[in-house]
């Protein structure tokens, strides 16, 4: 653990995105007892330039409400949307695709066909029903985008581990009477982390713009404020006042930079070939 | 300045109709583009007096009870067979059974006849006094008796390519990209229309339609088609015009449905703490770009016996805070349902939750899409809900029927959705409709405004303006209280 | 081989049929009555209204008999009729296949080979100034909202320059034929392709980027290097080769989305394809248009694993499947 | 020797990474190759020798570096090249031949095309000469049915026979220097012999260098012009071969071949009455591959009624020609593969009636080492936990677990620190007597051995040796030992099977075995062990 902290923090890549990251989560944790004033109150006059006031230093939505208190606000439901979700996608989407991968035939078979139900349907269509079904709130939206992210984990990694069980080290571990589920966990899914970790940090990204897409139709949840929301909100006005798209995407963006830079240094990380260069 | 013949118009038509027959698809983009296919006995001036279109004079008698119109003759359908006055009864008929609206408003109608091929009459079973507000052709399109006499009119394959009177012929639609009309060159109107096509681009994004528009891909933006807060911006363009009439008939009025059945807002004075609360100047201003107007009460401004001689709520919390408590409001949580059309209504529902939340009320919104809110709506479960609709130009038409208890049903999305039940309003509603001359109208219809206003069953917000956005050099487009919906008859190109 | 497939295809009906039943349910179970949508947009929503429509659309009947009588409709090959459009569910999808399928393969297409390429560069230059550009910028169109990148190609290439069209499938009324036609929709594919396309970019840039740094340490490479093949060989045929499986599966994955994809990027430019449609059919409820779309996509799906399935073996072929 | 050496490694000293078991792989080595002779370099396991060979491809790991010396080639400092000058160099006037192919090999490419490639990789010949060109060479190592050999991918292939397409590959420009590492140590003797004899050949007539690295010396008496002895990274004692051999002057070098095994069984007590520890009957496997949709499919027996037991305590040797299946007898016996007839006994146990958990709870009685050493450990787990997994998941305390892998890592040779490692960390043999620790790391009852000790230096392997003896003798384990090296099997085996193209042809106790071979092929097989003459030299 602690070889792979150094090894971490080695990698310049890593060190950026967990700086980033940081900031972001604290920024989500505490930003919002700094910043007592709800982002949904009517502060100044509509569409205030950014850079113009002090109190409202990114300027003003079309209701005059506070960009900067909204990005303070948003990051939390944001950060919380994109990484619950994926957290969640993945705790389905692994294992689903490594027992898959591994066992093959009939248990493969059942797997994937269980895994086309939910991949069948266009993922932004299944995300509105599924939310109009359960009443859009925080949760259920974390639950339908995870449920809708899951099946591409899947079928990736049972992709990674149908090449990879053939290999002769696993058959090594098969020999020695490990079990099933070790032999997945430790000898397989490390070899298969990899190419999971960069859609990880990809689906960050498409989980807090499915839930700006749901907010954009009515179905985000209208009582927490969120980037994805702001940036919808924003959309059309894009051209009067161009900051209140802008600084919430930004922010998204960074955000998935950041995660991005940390997958690429946990890959480094990881790596047992790149873990000792000396740099 | 003379009209020019010739030329094409693009214009914007948003959402994609479901399907051109008016007869039997009655939503808004359909009666835009098929209004200028079919036609109605009549049309109405923006002050929304009757003017001829197939109905050449009419008479009405002196019990009010016959109306004897007298249709024009040498009128064609688009596939050259008379216009005759069995068409007309042929239409009633299947009116009465596809299109709602015309179903209710023809209730008061005992029987139709027509004595020869160009006169119909009209007896009443009563005398109705907006009678001759029913005949615009989105609310009785004329039907080709020819053509749907004894067909499935379900799967007519006319419903595809629609044949009607109209100054222009459907051409040719492709799904998701436009619908093309071209000039009827048989009209009875000699020299009219005067343009040769008009295509109806099908753009779906809000954004898009403005930078069509700016690119000169199309030439008229219809009301409703770009963002309010695009509006100042397109207006600023050169070879600019915008008008803002052409709604006269409609008159679309926003208000919140409060359930008056339960929970707080079945007290009368906290349903008045709503009114006080809510920034409605600021609602208009701000997110409807300054058009519009702030509603007084159930009847917009531009309908028949309005009246602003009624209790005033202007933007007062104080006040609004005080009616709270003293009709003992204690935070119970009040839901909020916005309307999923689009930003602008959720901005709305937006500031309103905040307004609400700035005297105390505790709110909480309710996201839906459209589908889910209606499903909510119709099922009652909601404390408050935004509509909008529209008012046909007679209170009769158009308002009552929010108001009276005989209209309270479950599983409608409008109408008395609030549970509003007052015997005196029920009365003066029935009566109003009925009642002659129209001076004694009036009076009834100005009572129930006053009393209306005082019980607030709902909370009346603005009356909506929908600019129509267009090049200058398209003349004449917009002459009636229908606008657009039948205003291609008129228009030409200052080319 | 061809058992494999043919087994597969087997199941794969069984399993559509089984995800029409779900899909038949879940639709149904979303708030929302397609009868008071409609009587919503007519202006008019009185009992007798809705209840007719109700009727008319079988919607009156009991869920198992409308499950019946759809279920047998699909089995025959019949999608049924569309309560708001009034006209036979397959008729409407065939109407927007060409466009939709135009448009989401352009996107595959250049999101494939421009991933690749990138992530590519971005692997054999890993850590360098070029890596971070890549990285950047792929980041860029997939993490801004596509709505927003789509409107700045539009104010840029459409308001702005005045090279390429804003909106549309072709130049409406200009009955072009031929070549001529060809260069127009051509004009009219290129911003919404590129849109959609730089957005699926990411995903290939980043896998294929992760994916080659990996096997570039592997011991056949040096091999591959001892040989003395230029190092452009040496990563396409070599390091590209063994990287691609992720690659390949998501692009299975996409693949099978092709159809029911591409909505906001439809919507923006007018595009006159099926996610629209479907988007459509599903705020108002058209159950049976909807369902449509989705046993279509389904297809799609089903037939897209199938090929990964496939491809996988010609990718890798250590990986075996029980048949 | 008086040609000038067409290659001068001079001084050099390779830096390893932190963590290593020494701070410098190699430390002032220099030594000349020169045109038309072979340089026979021996030594220690893990002294450096594949490092020596790396440096000159100029293919060090990235986590390697050189800290001092040169390497002259043609007038010019290797080390001051840049990559075109070495991509130049590579493949056409040097060639390399790895020593793990398994891992060497792309998986993914077909092995015709991987051969076609060393001619496109200079722009030689057109598509379809390349194509002819590797199958000709395939024929030329003995590959057997190249046709379709040339179309199957590395993990179709035996362990020799990925061997040969490496050395196909290494040959196929005749380049001026060959570097081979361990390139025979997969290959039977008669394979061995015609691929040596191959490389002679070329080196005779294209006046290649040669450098060849290499533990048997039997091989070494046959071919070197040079040996050079290396251990600890230094140059210990250099000379002709005929020197070395007779009048080694280091103690290291007398010890080497000192521990060089002889040729005559040792008299052995015979087993007869021990109980059945292994009964493999009538064992059939058929690999078939789809050759695609238009082409024929790939069928190679790899077992054809294979019937053999092992007592307890007993040693079965098993031998033959490459590729006629041994390994995957192993497999089959493993229950790695499934055969397509026959059963396997463990005792009183049929292994191959069983699935599952119960075949899982059977495992650890019966252990395998295997061919690929580096294939076979996982590239992302240190070698602790290699070693550890398999008690630790029957149930072992995981600290007794880890204490016994180091003892075990002891016992082989190699030393504490290896238990933080990653497999890439070590050298081929270092890697081998890794994946013997892992196999004895469970206790088993019977230990399948698939060329177990063919990277390892002869006094390493004697050590290891030693411990298998003892253990045998101790805890009566029973082992099926496949190599290829007569000598080793001659030492260790009771009973030796022989096979040919998927059958066992013969099976004897050792000693009749090399006293009288009955079938051809055996008698084919004792002909050509290598270093026969020298041997009597020496002796
Ligand atoms: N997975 C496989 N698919 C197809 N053919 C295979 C496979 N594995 C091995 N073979 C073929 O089966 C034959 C026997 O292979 P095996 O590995 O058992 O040989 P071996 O006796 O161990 O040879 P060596 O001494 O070279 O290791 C070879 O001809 C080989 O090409
Ligand atoms: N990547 C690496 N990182 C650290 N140490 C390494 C690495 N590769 C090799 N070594 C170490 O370098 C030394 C020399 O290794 P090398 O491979 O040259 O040995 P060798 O003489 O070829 O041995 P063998 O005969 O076993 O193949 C060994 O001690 C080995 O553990
Ligand atoms: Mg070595
Ligand atoms: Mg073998």
């Amino acid at each position: 653990m602690k070889q792979f902290w150094k090894s971490m923090l080695r990698s310049p890549s890593g060190v950026i995105g967990l700086i980033i990251l940081l900031l972001a989560i604290s920024v989500a944790l505490f930003g919002p007892m700094l910043f007592p004033n709800s982002p949904w109150r009517m502060v100044q006059r509509p569409f205030l330039p950014p850079f113009t006031l002090s109190t409202v230093p990114l300027g003003t939505d079309a209701l005059g409400r506070d960009v900067f208190a909204g990005m303070i606000f948003g990051a939390r439901v944001s950060l919380l949307v994109g990484l619950v979700s994926t957290l969640v996608a993945l705790i389905v989407g692994v294992p689903i695709g490594a027992m898959a991968g591994y066992f093959g035939g009939r248990v493969d078979d059942a797997l994937m066909r269980f895994t086309e139900f939910f991949q069948t349907i266009p993922s932004f269509a299944l995300a509105i029903v599924l939310v109009a079904i359960l009443q859009p709130s925080i949760y259920s939206i974390v639950t339908s985008i995870a449920l809708v992210s899951w099946p591409p984990v899947a079928r990736l990694v049972r992709g990674e581990v149908l090449s990879l069980r053939t290999r002769e080290y696993v058959q090594a571990a098969v020999v020695t009477g490990q079990s099933n589920t070790w032999i997945i966990m430790r000898e397989i899914l490390p070899n298969a982390l990899s190419p999971v970790i960069v859609l990880a940090s990809l689906m960050v990204a498409t989980a807090i713009l499915l839930e700006s897409s749901l907010s954009f139709l009515g179905l985000g949840d209208p009582n927490l404020i969120s980037w994805g929301y702001m940036v919808g909100a924003g959309r059309t006005v894009i051209r009067q006042a161009w900051w209140i798209t802008v600084f919430p995407g930004v922010a998204i963006l960074i955000s998935v930079l950041g995660l991005n830079l940390i997958g690429e240094g946990l890959n480094d990380a990881l790596n047992p070939r790149l873990s000792r260069e000396g740099r | 300045q003379e009209p020019k013949t010739g030329g094409v118009i693009n214009a914007v038509i948003q959402p994609e109709p479901p399907g051109l027959m008016l007869a039997m698809v009655q939503n808004g983009p359909t009666q835009m583009v098929s209004g200028n296919i079919f036609e109605g006995l009549l049309r109405y001036s923006p002050k929304l007096e009757p003017q001829p279109e197939l109905a050449e004079s009419w008479s009405v008698s002196e019990d009010a009870k016959t109306y004897t119109f007298k249709l024009r003759k040498g009128v064609t359908w688009h596939d050259g067979k008379p216009f005759t006055a069995a068409d007309v009864l042929f239409s009633i008929e299947m009116l009465k059974q596809t299109h709602a609206r015309a179903r209710t408003n023809l209730a008061q109608v005992d029987k139709v006849e027509a004595p020869d091929d160009y006169t119909v009459v009209f007896t009443l079973k009563q005398p109705f006094g907006p009678f001759l507000g029913i005949f615009e052709v989105g609310s009785m399109p004329m039907v080709p008796k020819h053509l749907y006499e004894g067909t499935d009119w379900k799967t007519n394959p006319y419903n595809n390519a629609p044949i009607g009177t109209g100054p222009f012929m459907f051409k040719e639609w492709q799904k998701g990209s436009f619908i093309r009309l071209v000039k009827n060159p048989n009209y009875y109107e000699k020299g009219k229309p005067y343009l040769d096509e008009i295509y109806w681009q099908i753009i779906p994004d809000a954004a898009a339609r403005s930078v069509a528009y700016e690119t000169g891909k199309v030439d008229v933006l219809p009301g409703g088609s770009v963002e309010n807060f695009d509006v100042p911006r397109l207006t600023k363009l050169k070879d600019t015009c915008v008008t803002g009439a052409g709604w006269e008939f409609f008159s679309p009025l926003a208000w919140l449905w409060l359930n008056n059945r339960q929970g707080p807002l079945a007290d009368k004075r906290v349903r008045q703490a709503v009114m006080y609360a809510i920034d409605r100047d600021f609602a208009k201003d701000v997110i409807w770009n300054g058009l519009g107007k702030v509603a007084t009460g159930p009847s917009a401004s531009t309908i028949k016996y309005y009246t602003d001689d009624v209790k005033k709520y202007p933007y007062d919390p104080a006040k609004a805070k005080a009616l709270l408590k003293e009709a003992g409001y204690k935070g119970e949580k009040i839901r909020l349902l916005p309307l999923a059309y689009g930003e602008t209504w959720q901005r709305w529902g937006e500031a309103v939750k905040q307004n609400l939340m700035d005297v105390g009320i505790n709110i909480e919104t309710i996201a839906t899409d459209v589908a889910g809110g209606n499903q909510k709506i119709g099922d009652w479960d909601y404390d408050i809900a935004f509509t909008y609709l529209y008012q046909y130009g007679d209170p009769a038409l158009g308002v009552g029927r929010n108001y009276i208890s005989s209209n309270i049903a479950k599983g409608q999305v409008f109408n008395n959705v609030e549970g509003y039940s007052n015997p005196e309003i029920d009365k003066l509603f029935a009566d109003g409709a009925v009642a002659t001359p129209d001076s004694k109208r009036k009076e009834i219809y100005e009572k129930a405004q006053k009393i209306l206003v005082e019980d607030v069953p709902v909370a009346w917000m603005l009356e909506l303006q929908f600019p129509t956005i267009m090049r200058c050099k398209v003349k004449n487009l917009i002459t009636t209280g229908i606008g657009v919906n039948d205003g291609f008859k008129d228009a030409w190109l200052d080319k | 081989m061809l058992s494999f497939v043919a087994q597969r295809v087997v199941k794969g009906v069984i399993v559509l049929l089984a995800i029409v039943i779900l899909n038949f349910f879940l639709i149904r179970l979303a708030p929302g009555d397609p009868a008071v949508v409609m009587a919503g947009e007519a202006g008019a929503s009185d009992q007798v209204f809705v209840k007719q429509l109700r009727e008319k659309f079988g919607l009156d009947k009991p869920l198992p008999e409308q499950l019946f009588i759809y279920v047998k409709g699909v089995v025959t090959l019949d999608l049924g009729f569309s309560f708001r459009q009034q006209a036979p569910v397959a008729k409407l999808i065939g109407e927007r296949l060409p466009a939709t399928l135009l448009l989401t393969l352009t996107a595959f297409a250049i999101s494939l080979m421009l991933g690749v390429l990138f992530g590519t560069f971005a692997a054999r230059f890993a850590g360098t100034f070029l890596d971070t550009a890549i990285t950047i910028f792929a980041l860029i169109f997939y993490a801004m909202p596509l709505f927003w990148v789509a409107l700045m190609g539009i104010l840029l290439f459409s308001v702005t320059m005045d090279w390429l069209p804003s909106f549309g499938y072709e130049t409406v009324g200009a009955n072009l034929t031929g070549l001529a036609h060809a260069v127009d929709v051509a004009k009219h594919l290129i911003m919404p392709a590129m849109t959609l396309g730089l957005f699926f970019m990411a995903t290939y840039t980043r896998m294929t980027r992760a994916s080659m740094l990996e096997v570039k340490r592997l011991d056949f490479v040096k091999t591959a290097r001892a040989k003395g093949l230029s190092d452009a060989v040496i990563q396409r045929r070599h390091v590209l080769r063994n990287a691609l499986l992720p690659v390949v599966t998501l692009a299975g994955v996409h693949s099978g989305t092709l159809i029911g994809g591409a909505v906001i990027t439809e919507t923006v430019f007018a595009w006159p394809g099926i996610g629209r449609l479907m988007y459509d059919a599903l705020l108002q409820r058209d159950y049976n248009l909807l369902l449509g779309v989705f046993v279509i996509c389904s297809a799609m799906v089903l037939i897209f694993n199938l090929i990964t399935d496939l491809v996988y073996r010609l990718v890798d072929p250590r990986i075996e499947f029980a048949s | 020797m008086t040609a000038p050496p067409a290659v001068s490694i001079k001084n050099l000293r390779i830096a390893l990474p932190e963590g290593a078991e020494r701070p410098f792989a190699v430390d002032g080595v220099s030594l000349d190759l020169r045109p038309g002779k072979i340089v026979c370099v021996v030594g220690e396991s893990g002294s450096g020798k594949s490092m020596c060979a790396h440096a000159l491809m100029g293919l060090l790991p990235d986590t390697v570096s050189i800290a001092a010396g040169e390497i002259q080639f043609e007038g010019r400092d290797l080390l001051k090249l840049d990559d075109d000058g070495w991509r130049d160099l590579r493949g056409r006037r040097f060639a390399m031949i790895f020593q793990e192919p398994m891992t060497a090999l792309n998986p993914l490419m077909r092995i015709g095309d991987q051969m076609a490639e060393m001619f496109e990789a200079h722009g030689l010949l057109t598509p379809r000469e390349r194509r002819a060109k590797a199958l000709a060479l395939a024929r030329e190592v003995g590959l057997p049915d190249p046709e379709r050999i040339v179309r199957a991918y590395p993990h179709q292939l035996s362990g020799g026979q990925r061997q040969r397409a490496m050395i196909a590959m290494a040959l196929a420009l005749e380049p001026a220097v060959l570097v081979a590492d361990e390139p025979t140590t997969a290959l039977d003797v008669t394979t061995q012999a015609q691929i040596l004899k191959l490389i002679r050949n070329l080196q005779q007539s294209r006046n290649m260098a040669v450098m060849f690295i290499t533990h048997d010396f039997g091989v070494v008496a046959d071919i070197a012009d040079q040996v050079v002895v290396l251990r600890h990274g230094k140059v210990v004692e250099e000379g002709p071969a005929a020197t070395v051999f007779n009048a080694p002057q280091h103690d290291y070098t007398k010890a080497l071949l000192a521990a060089v095994p002889s040729m005559d069984p040792p008299a052995r007590a015979p087993l007869d009455d021990r109980a059945r520890a292994v009964e493999v009957i009538g064992l059939d496997k058929t690999y078939v591959t789809s050759g695609g949709w238009f082409r024929e499919d790939r069928r190679v027996d790899a077992a054809r009624a294979v019937n053999f037991n092992i007592l307890k305590g007993e040693t079965l040797g098993l031998v033959g020609e490459s590729g006629s299946g041994k390994s995957s007898v192993a497999r089959l016996v493993m229950r790695l593969i499934e055969a397509d007839r026959g059963t396997v006994w463990i005792g009183d146990t049929e292994l191959t009636s069983l699935s599952g958990k119960a075949l899982r709870a059977e495992r650890h009685r019966i252990q395998m080492i295997f061919q690929d050493p580096f294939a076979s450990l996982n590239p992302r787990r240190k070698v602790g936990h290699i070693i550890a997994d398999g008690p630790i998941a029957a149930g072992t305390d995981p600290k007794v677990a880890f204490d016994r892998a180091r003892d075990l890592l002891k016992m082989v040779g190699l030393d504490a620190g290896a238990l933080e490692r990653y497999p890439h960390e070590f050298s081929g043999g270092q890697r081998q007597r890794i994946g013997i620790a892992r196999a004895l790391a469970l206790e088993p009852e019977i230990i399948v051995a698939d060329e177990a000790v063919s990277a390892l230096d002869v006094s390493v392997q004697a050590q290891v040796l030693r411990l298998l003896e003892d253990l045998k003798a101790r805890l009566g384990l029973s082992m099926l030992f496949i190599t290829h090296d007569l000598r080793v099997a001659a030492q260790i085996c009771d009973r030796i099977a022989v096979m040919q193209r998927g059958a066992v042809v013969e099976l004897k106790p050792t000693a009749q075995l090399f006293a009288s071979p009955e079938h051809a092929y055996t008698r084919e097989l004792l002909a050509a062990v290598p270093g026969r003459k020298e041997r009597a030299l020496a002796d």
